[in-house]
């Protein structure tokens, strides 16, 4: 397979859940997320940041498998992956691994680090030859930087970055092309914080992986990723290269999301104004017609309950707002009262 | 808690407190449960009979006298100056009805009556008993037959609170718990100093006796012989122990190896120390027994006894082919008889050391009936009562071939069976039974170890209670001071 | 008592937020004595039971008739000293008792053994697949729940006869239900959590996800259960016995020696109430230990 | 120790405090000599490594360890003058809510959920203040107004799991801020949330700050929002406090190689995509600290005398304290070894 | 809600019929005859024959099964074989006295078992702690029928403070309903104990705490609302058993229950009775339920919505 081709795409996926569940009322299924499209490439690291309950770890637990997407299509390496057949599917999805948010509840805690790591291997049968579990067990340990000797431990007698570490191997051990990483650093403090992204950057250019990085800390995807998408209520409402996005938003969410995120020195970077968001968040059972975020959205306009954005091309990102150029401009021009 | 308000008025009436030792289930005498000791103990109270046996011999009660016609024919001159509780007098309708039902009933005492023909009722006061053949039981039976009134009798409902011509009337029933009887004003002889009897069933011992000695309770019967010992010293309490009809058996299936053998039945009895095992577990809960039918009981009669001797045992085994003993089992029920458990546990242990291996069965009631009745059995033990007090009832009933009861089959024993049954002159019956008993005892169809006593306990203060051998205690003589 | 009476569920030992601490530091010394001593006392009565019987033999059938309601300490016709009393045909009491504990211990383990094994199976599948089988099988426990245990006892005891194997059964039936739902309580809080997922992820199939993240999880909360059960089984088989549906006689166990004894509380007590007493221990050492095992099954316990 | 300041009384004052835990694997010291103060008006920011000791701290405070597993070995805690550590928890209950008050992490877990939202803050009227329930409701409808619920007299009625992470967390501010304490204690008050609910949460506490003149403690992992509203910043690692100072002073001269470290594994947004500089090595295990500094064996300045002395709280400028040795040379060497 | 009661009443019918079924086919499995264990040994076989058919026993099992199904459907079991009168009409008197019996029991195991297991709980490790766990071990792993005995010795027969048995008074009530709740008081205790102890590490206790709440009104209020759950389900469950497995204590104090007559009418083959009694206990459970389905909805709101 070439490196070129070994990608991950996923086009228009539609997730959804069954609405209420109990038999009091059945409401309509909440789309989690819905009609969305992006691309992950071996070697680069598209971030994808967006409000809690917008639905990241959703579109990653589809990604890898874990939930059936309800409309749309996943492919990798030029394959479809998500009408395979169970034994392609099994052998396509091991090259897509996942590395979870909470390294406490990801890890089982009755096994100790050598099973965790060599799992993989004890489900592909076929792939690594049993003597060589030890060796290869500490390659990997070695890999992630940690001692050989921990592959004797739970992972209660691990350090949350330890911990975070372990997970990462496991997900290496099948030699995946693809990573999704859900928050991977969000439990972490600071400097275990500083150490895992470390790592993942390493192992990125070592191994040539490609990420799909869920963070909320907007300077840590900042920091690792090369692509940036930002979602809100299950679609992607502004995409591009990390420097375009980051540094001149083009949606009004991503300018709010943007310019909420506090800085650690703000001495000593030039003063922003701050958005504040006002207004609940919608619910994804019931999302606003038009654009969705315009029940928040400063610069909302009668149109924008009517007809509903789609991602289109606006000074190098893509981005799904009527007024993107408006908004790039400093938006405050508009009057507000016009909302 | 206390006392009863109404108990121990001075002049000796008020409410007598029982407690029963099994639940009346029914107080119809006439079905099901007429041979049910819980039933009759209450119904004699209610209901009197033609004949009444008195210190073993029968007398007349409702029946003033009675003939033989001929030898298939008993006519009883009835009383005439009886009422039953609601005033109605008594006829001889009366008793050919409850002899009908008793019949019809179909139930355990039905086959007393098995060869009644006719039953006439001439006159108001004189009733018939035909038979087709010669019954020499008729008076023993008749000490079970109740008279209840004709109009009601076929009238399940009535059963729920009846009344006859005995000392009191039910006024209330719940079956499986408690009944009242008040005073029957109507009662022809002398007026019972009760002014109530109140029976409660309560299961466990424990709670019997605590009830006793605690004031809840004024009589209570049938108690284990470990409790009689504590009881005894009690002021508060009177014990009394009597003979009763009933005994202890433990029978073994002739019909299966290795009991074909009566002698290897002899052994079984011979390599058990009745006497030690008896005096420590029965103390004057029994007595030895000295032949298959307690003393009691008419037709009785001694018999040779089988002495402890475990080499004689020994012997026996091997002259029947069993020098080394052999495994067998034991049945019995659940609570069928006082002391079971540990009985059992004590023969069983005098057979092992002959080298018969038994393992104890305990069974509930109602699989062990089964298992009984299919002869589906090695060895079984039980107790039994002779409730008629005439040996026929036993002996016939469970030793005829035709019973089927224990495997055990001899022309010779049911020869003199029929013939005690068919003699209407009771010595000729009870020089017959004494024959019949010493072919049940030397053949060893089971072994007879001991012949039990009753007991009844009372809080002093119930005076004038006198036992009877049937073991139904009746209250209508009893006051309470 | 019904014999159907679920144990008291698993119980958290946390300590509880409230106020200022106390300024004296326990000692962990403490709970090492909650595990050995139990454990300790739990072992005397398996080593009594096994080899107890050995030393001072025990013969059912060798009753002494004369020697019968002895008090503890007295000396028999044979000379031999009853270091506990006699019972009421003369039997020792003490080996009885000892030899009771194999009976009533093996009821107890093998009932839980086999109650737990196929509840814990049912309760896992039930967790694990959902939908029909899930409400069919968890149905069966409910009726299960419903049905009188006692008419169970005397449905087995007439189809099949009394015996040990028999009152295993029985108790068992009336037990897998509890295990059963806390295998699938288990189950259902286990199979979607993110370390079964990575798992999933892996590619790994339904008996992968079982064996390795399932199973662990259930078996410790199983453990736990099983020690209170133990105690409610071995009472249910005393019980069985008072309602003459236990054990068949000659093979004493603690049961059946308390519901002997029963009659003589008042005139012989210590037939019922030495092993009655010898069971509670048991029962509450069992107990004890549950305790401090489902301390110690946790594993994150040990660092926060 | 802290040398308190001449002028003013501090509000709160803890000094040397020593807390223990008894654990499965035996006894540890969770704190370890904890100091610091609050003046006033002021806010205090406490820093610090997972696991460093900052809740204990405030916990031990509010009087609210576990009673049968900690253990305050030592140290005092004033308030106002005011040693409430040497008398019965009684007394810290009567500050509760009406001089200190608390705001916890998890919004969800710190609200019953079986209580109506508007009850449970109207139980502090009327448990507390004996008011009548219905102008206890009143009071409590008019604090979830203020801290900007929509529709509060409605949404009073409903339970904690029927409201949005952010909106319930203004409600746990709401109750902490019922009976109008002179002091709040934020822990954590929006690790839980996200970043534009979290800006709103501080923008909210900010402007009840300003207008009640209330001090506050506010615990958090995020350096963006110290920045964003603290006075001063006091920095804990392995249950102490290491260093202490003006916000602007302890961030850009940090005193204690372990703030120093903390500052530099923070992710440049002018620098994407270059390597970060993490703290090398653990966290002491607390049940074998390490002896000396206890930042000894990851600090890259270490010098063989701290692997025995430990270092105290001294003064390194005005207002600014830290415990490290070397203090000096590394405030002025931030930048030659923040490089290295 | 419609959908949620009719499935609910469709899974409870589901429950009751497989009991009707698995009794109806499992007591015709047991050996004994009824018909022969009314007659007793001595009866004659035609009678037996007669009574079978008076029992309605003589047809095949199917076509009684059918019957049976029919006529329970009315709530009509037949009449009891072993005591003159309606099946129906037994089970509900019995199972009034045992209700009684059971909540008295239910009562004092609650009331106890709150404030032990509160007290317990608020001193975890302490000495009240360790002396009422050990001796809700201690109440749990006694059989009843020693401790029911024990008790009528004690307060019967040596200190005549309590009658020993009978359902009249109310002091006759101490004894049995003590005995039926030791076992539930210790498994109530238990629940409330650890219940308390999981919530009171629950952040909104330490809340409660920190707005200045008394001990009392923290523990009584706060942290006893959120305990309930578990401890009604369990209770609910163990009420149930009580009103069908009170048999040993039914003995012991002679009260007229439902266990007893269910034990009795099983001995007697009675299997009239012993269905009428299984479905009735089966749909008494069913009830307790339901009621304990409703409570949850009462005591949490979060239920509400997701039942
Ligand atoms: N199992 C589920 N059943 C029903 N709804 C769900 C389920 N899981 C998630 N949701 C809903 O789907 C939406 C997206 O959830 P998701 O977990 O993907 O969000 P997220 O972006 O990862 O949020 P966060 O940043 O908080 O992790 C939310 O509205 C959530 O309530
Ligand atoms: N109830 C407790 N029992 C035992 N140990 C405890 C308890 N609470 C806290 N600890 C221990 O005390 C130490 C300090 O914990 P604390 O919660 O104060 O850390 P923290 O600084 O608040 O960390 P975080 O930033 O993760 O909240 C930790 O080692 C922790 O394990
Ligand atoms: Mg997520
Ligand atoms: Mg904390």
């Amino acid at each position: 397979m070439s490196t070129a081709t070994a990608r991950l795409e996923v086009r228009q996926l539609r997730v959804s859940y069954p609405a209420g569940g109990g038999p009091f009322h059945r409401g309509p299924d909440i789309h989690a997320v819905d009609r969305l499209s992006l691309t992950v490439t071996p070697g680069r690291t598209l971030g994808l940041v967006g409000e809690s309950g917008c639905g990241k770890s959703t579109l990653a637990r589809t990604i890898v498998g874990l939930r059936r997407p309800a409309g749309g299509e996943i492919w990798y390496d030029g394959r479809r992956v998500d009408h395979a057949d169970p034994a392609t599917r099994r052998r396509l999805t091991a090259e897509i691994q996942m590395v979870y948010q909470d390294p406490y509840s990801s890890l089982n805690p009755r096994k100790k680090v050598s099973f965790i790591v060599t799992e993989g291997w004890r489900v592909h049968r076929d792939r690594v030859p049993r003597h060589e579990w030890a060796d290869r067990t500490a390659d990997l340990l070695a890999r992630v930087g940690l001692a050989a000797e921990l592959a004797d431990r739970y992972p209660h007698q691990l350090s949350g970055g330890q911990r975070q570490r372990v997970g990462i191997a496991r997900a290496l051990a099948l030699s995946p092309r693809i990573v999704v990483c859900d928050e991977p650093v969000s439990a972490l403090d600071v400097s275990v914080q500083a150490q895992t992204l470390n790592l993942l950057a390493d192992l990125r250019e070592d191994l040539g992986l490609g990420y799909l990085f869920i963070a909320h800390d907007l300077s840590v995807v900042r920091h690792i990723s090369d692509d940036l998408a930002v979602m809100y209520l299950g679609r992607i409402v502004e995409t591009g290269p990390a420097a375009a996005v980051y540094d001149n938003p083009a949606h009004p969410y991503t300018q709010a999301l943007i310019s909420a995120a506090p800085v650690p020195r703000p001495w000593a970077v030039p003063p922003r104004e701050r958005i504040v968001l006002t207004g609940e968040v919608p619910s994804p059972a019931s999302p606003p017609s038009g654009c969705r975020f315009r029940t928040r959205c400063r610069l909302a306009q009668p149109r924008c309950a009517e007809i509903e954005p789609e991602l289109r091309t606006v000074a190098g990102r893509e981005v799904a707002c009527h007024y993107a150029e408006t908004s790039l401009t400093g938006g405050a021009t508009l009057d507000p009262a016009v909302r | 808690f206390d006392s009863d308000s109404t108990t121990g008025t001075g002049d000796g009436a008020g409410t007598l407190r029982v407690a029963n030792p099994t639940p009346v289930v029914s107080l119809n005498p006439f079905a099901a449960n007429s041979a049910d000791q819980p039933t009759l103990t209450v119904v004699q109270e209610v209901f009197e009979t033609l004949v009444v046996r008195d210190n073993g011999e029968i007398a007349p009660n409702l029946a003033e006298s009675w003939t033989n016609p001929d030898p298939l024919t008993w006519q009883f001159a009835l009383r005439d100056d009886v009422t039953f509780a609601d005033g109605t007098p008594l006829t001889s309708a009366d008793a050919k009805a409850s002899l009908q039902a008793l019949i019809d009933g179909k139930g355990p005492l039905a086959g007393l009556w098995a060869t009644v023909e006719e039953i006439g009722t001439p006159d108001e006061h004189t009733l018939t008993i035909r038979t087709s053949s010669a019954l020499g039981t008729v008076l023993s039976n008749l000490t079970l037959l109740w008279i209840a009134p004709a109009a009601k009798i076929t009238d399940s409902a009535f059963f729920d609170a009846p009344y006859g011509t005995g000392p009191f009337k039910v006024s209330s029933f719940t079956a499986g718990q408690s009944v009242e009887l008040v005073r029957n004003d109507a009662y022809r002889g002398d007026q019972p100093k009760l002014a109530t009897i109140s029976y409660r069933y309560i299961p466990e011992v424990s709670g019997r006796v605590t009830a006793l000695t605690n004031n809840e309770i004024d009589v209570t019967w049938g108690l284990p012989p470990d409790q009689l010992t504590g009881l005894r010293g009690n002021d508060a309490l009177t014990v009394q122990s009597f003979p009763t009809y009933a005994n202890y058996y433990i029978w073994f299936n002739s019909s299966r190896e290795p009991f074909t053998d009566a002698r290897v039945r002899r052994a079984m009895w011979h390599a058990v120390d009745f006497a030690t095992i008896s005096g420590s577990l029965f103390d004057q809960a029994g007595t030895p027994a000295t032949g298959p039918l307690p003393e009691a009981i008419f037709g009785a009669a001694a018999q040779n006894p089988y002495p402890y001797d475990p080499a004689k045992a020994k012997q026996l085994l091997t002259e029947a082919g069993y020098p080394n003993g052999f495994t067998t089992s034991m049945m019995w029920s659940t609570g069928c008889c006082t002391n079971g458990n540990s009985f059992a546990d004590a023969m069983i242990s005098d057979w092992a050391k002959v080298g018969i291996v038994v393992k104890p069965e305990e069974l509930e009631r109602a699989t062990w009936l089964d298992k009984l009745l299919k002869l589906d059995w090695n060895s079984t033990m039980t107790t039994g009562s002779t409730i008629t007090g005439d040996a026929d009832f036993t002996l016939a009933r469970l030793y005829l071939s035709t019973a089927k009861r224990n495997g055990y089959t001899n022309p010779a024993l049911d020869e003199i069976l029929l013939a005690a049954r068919a003699e209407l002159d009771q010595d000729k019956r009870a020089d017959l039974y004494a024959q019949a008993g010493k072919i049940v005892w030397d053949d060893a169809v089971g072994i007879f170890p001991l012949d039990l006593s009753g007991n009844v306990v009372l809080r002093t203060g119930v005076n004038g209670f006198t036992p009877t051998p049937n073991d139904l205690p009746s209250f209508a003589g009893v006051s309470l001071s | 008592m019904a014999l159907g009476t679920p144990g008291p569920p698993v119980e958290a030992d946390t300590t509880g937020d409230d106020g200022r601490p106390a300024a004296v530091p326990r000692r962990p010394r403490r709970r090492r004595l909650r595990l050995w001593i139990p454990l300790g006392v739990i072992a005397g009565y398996v080593v009594a039971g096994l080899i107890g019987p050995v030393l001072a033999r025990y013969d059912p059938i060798a009753t002494s008739v004369t020697d019968r309601l002895r008090p503890p300490g007295s000396r028999l016709a044979d000379g031999s000293l009853a270091l506990l009393g006699t019972d009421q045909v003369g039997r020792d009491l003490l080996p009885q008792i000892m030899q009771g504990a194999r009976v009533s211990i093996l009821v107890g383990a093998a009932t839980l053994l086999l109650a737990g094994v196929v509840g814990a199976a049912i309760g896992i599948l039930c967790g694990y697949l959902g939908g029909v089988v899930d409400a069919v099988l968890m149905r069966l426990a409910d009726i299960q729940l419903a049905f009188p245990s006692i008419l169970l006892a005397v449905f087995v005891a007439a189809v099949l006869g009394s015996s040990v194997t028999n009152v295993v059964l029985t108790l068992s039936i009336t037990t897998w239900p509890i295990f059963a739902r806390v295998a699938r309580a288990q189950t259902l809080a286990t199979k979607s959590r993110d370390f079964a997922n990575a798992a999933r992820t892996l590619g790994a199939g339904s008996w992968h996800i079982v064996r390795h993240c399932v199973l662990p999880a259930v078996a410790s909360p199983l453990m736990v259960i099983a020690t209170v059960q133990l105690g409610f089984v071995i009472v249910a088989e005393a019980s069985l016995s008072f309602l003459s549906l236990g054990i068949p006689p000659g093979t004493p166990s603690w049961g059946t020696t308390i519901a002997n004894g029963r009659d003589y509380l008042a005139s012989a007590w210590w037939i019922a109430t030495i092993p009655g007493l010898v069971l509670a221990l048991f029962v509450v050492c069992v107990g004890v230990l549950g305790d401090e095992l489902r301390d110690r099954s946790d594993p994150n316990l040990s660092t926060r | 120790m802290v040398a308190p300041p001449p002028t003013r009384q501090p509000l709160l004052a803890v000094d040397d405090l020593v807390v223990s835990f008894d654990g499965p694997l035996g006894t540890y010291r969770a704190l370890d000599g904890v100091s610091f103060h609050v003046d006033a008006g002021e806010t205090l920011a406490i820093l610090g490594e997972s696991g460093s000791g900052k809740s204990v701290t405030v916990r031990t405070v509010m009087a609210l360890l576990p009673r049968h597993s900690a253990h305050v070995e030592r140290g005092t805690i004033r308030y106002a003058g005011e040693e409430i550590s040497a008398k019965p928890v009684r007394r810290t209950r009567e500050l509760s809510a009406t001089e200190i008050a608390m705001v916890f992490q998890d919004s969800l877990t710190a609200l019953n959920p079986v209580v109506r939202v508007g009850q449970q803050i109207a139980e502090l009227f009327r448990v507390r203040q004996r008011l009548p329930r219905r102008e206890a409701w009143r009071r409590a409808v008019a604090g979830l107004d203020r801290v900007g619920i929509p529709h509060a007299a409605r949404r009073a009625h409903d339970y904690p799991h029927q409201f949005s992470g952010g909106m319930r967390q203004r409600v746990v501010i709401a109750m902490a801020l019922a009976l109008q304490p002179r002091l709040l204690i934020a822990d954590e008050p929006t690790t839980a949330l996200d970043v534009t609910v979290q800006a709103q949460i501080m923008d909210l506490l900010r402007d009840l700050r300003e207008a009640d003149g209330m001090a506050m403690i506010l615990i958090t992992h995020d350096l963006g929002v110290v920045a964003d509203v603290a006075d001063r910043v006091a920095v804990m690692y392995a249950g102490t406090v290491v260093e202490s100072g003006p916000l602007r002073q302890v961030y850009d001269a940090p005193a204690h190689p372990y703030t120093r470290g903390l500052m530099n594994s923070i992710p440049a947004p002018d620098r994407p995509g270059t390597r970060l500089t993490p703290i090398e090595g653990m966290p002491p295990s607390p049940l074998h600290p390490p002896t000396g500094c206890p930042f000894h064996p990851r600090c890259p300045v270490a010098r063989p005398n701290c692997r025995t002395d430990r270092p105290t709280l001294r003064i390194v400028a005005a207002g600014h304290q830290a415990a490290c040795h070397y203090a000096q040379e590394v405030m002025t060497g931030v930048d030659s070894h923040g490089a290295a | 809600m419609l959908r949620y009661a009719l499935r609910r009443l469709a899974i409870s019918a589901l429950v009751l019929f497989g009991a009707a079924t698995v009794v109806f086919f499992a007591m015709r499995q047991v050996d004994g005859d009824p018909a022969v264990n009314q007659l007793g040994p001595d009866a004659d076989p035609a009678a037996v024959e007669a009574l079978r058919r008076e029992y309605g026993l003589d047809a095949a099992p199917v076509v009684q099964y059918v019957r049976f199904l029919q006529r329970a459907a009315t709530f009509d079991f037949g009449d009891s074989f072993r005591l003159n009168d309606a099946a129906t009409s037994l089970v509900l008197t019995h199972l009034t006295a045992t209700a009684a019996l059971a909540a008295t029991a239910f009562t004092i195991a609650i009331v106890l078992g709150f404030a032990l297991g509160a007290l317990a709980a608020t001193r975890p490790n302490g000495i009240v702690d360790r002396v009422v766990s050990v001796l809700s071990m201690l109440t749990q792993s006694l059989p009843s029928f020693w401790v029911g005995i024990m008790l009528i010795l004690v307060f019967s027969r040596w200190l005549h403070l309590l009658p020993s048995s009978g359902a009249g008074s109310p002091a006759a009530m101490v004894m049995p309903a003590v005995t039926l709740a030791l076992p539930l008081l210790s498994v109530v205790l238990r629940l409330v104990r650890s219940g308390l102890l999981d919530v009171l590490h629950e952040d909104y206790v330490v809340t409660a705490r920190a707005k200045g709440l008394s001990e009392t009104r923290v523990v009584g209020w706060h942290a006893m609302r959120n305990m309930l759950i578990p401890v009604v389900t369990v209770a609910g469950l163990e009420f149930g058993s009580l009103l069908g497995g009170a048999v040993i204590v039914e003995t012991v104090f002679a009260w007229p229950g439902i266990g007893r007559l269910m034990t009795d009418a099983i001995a007697a083959r009675d299997y009239s009775v012993v269905q009428a009694c299984v479905i009735t206990v089966a749909a008494v459970f069913i009830v307790i339920n339901l009621v304990v389905d409703l409570l949850y909805v009462r005591l949490d709101p979060r239920v509400r919505e997701s039942v």
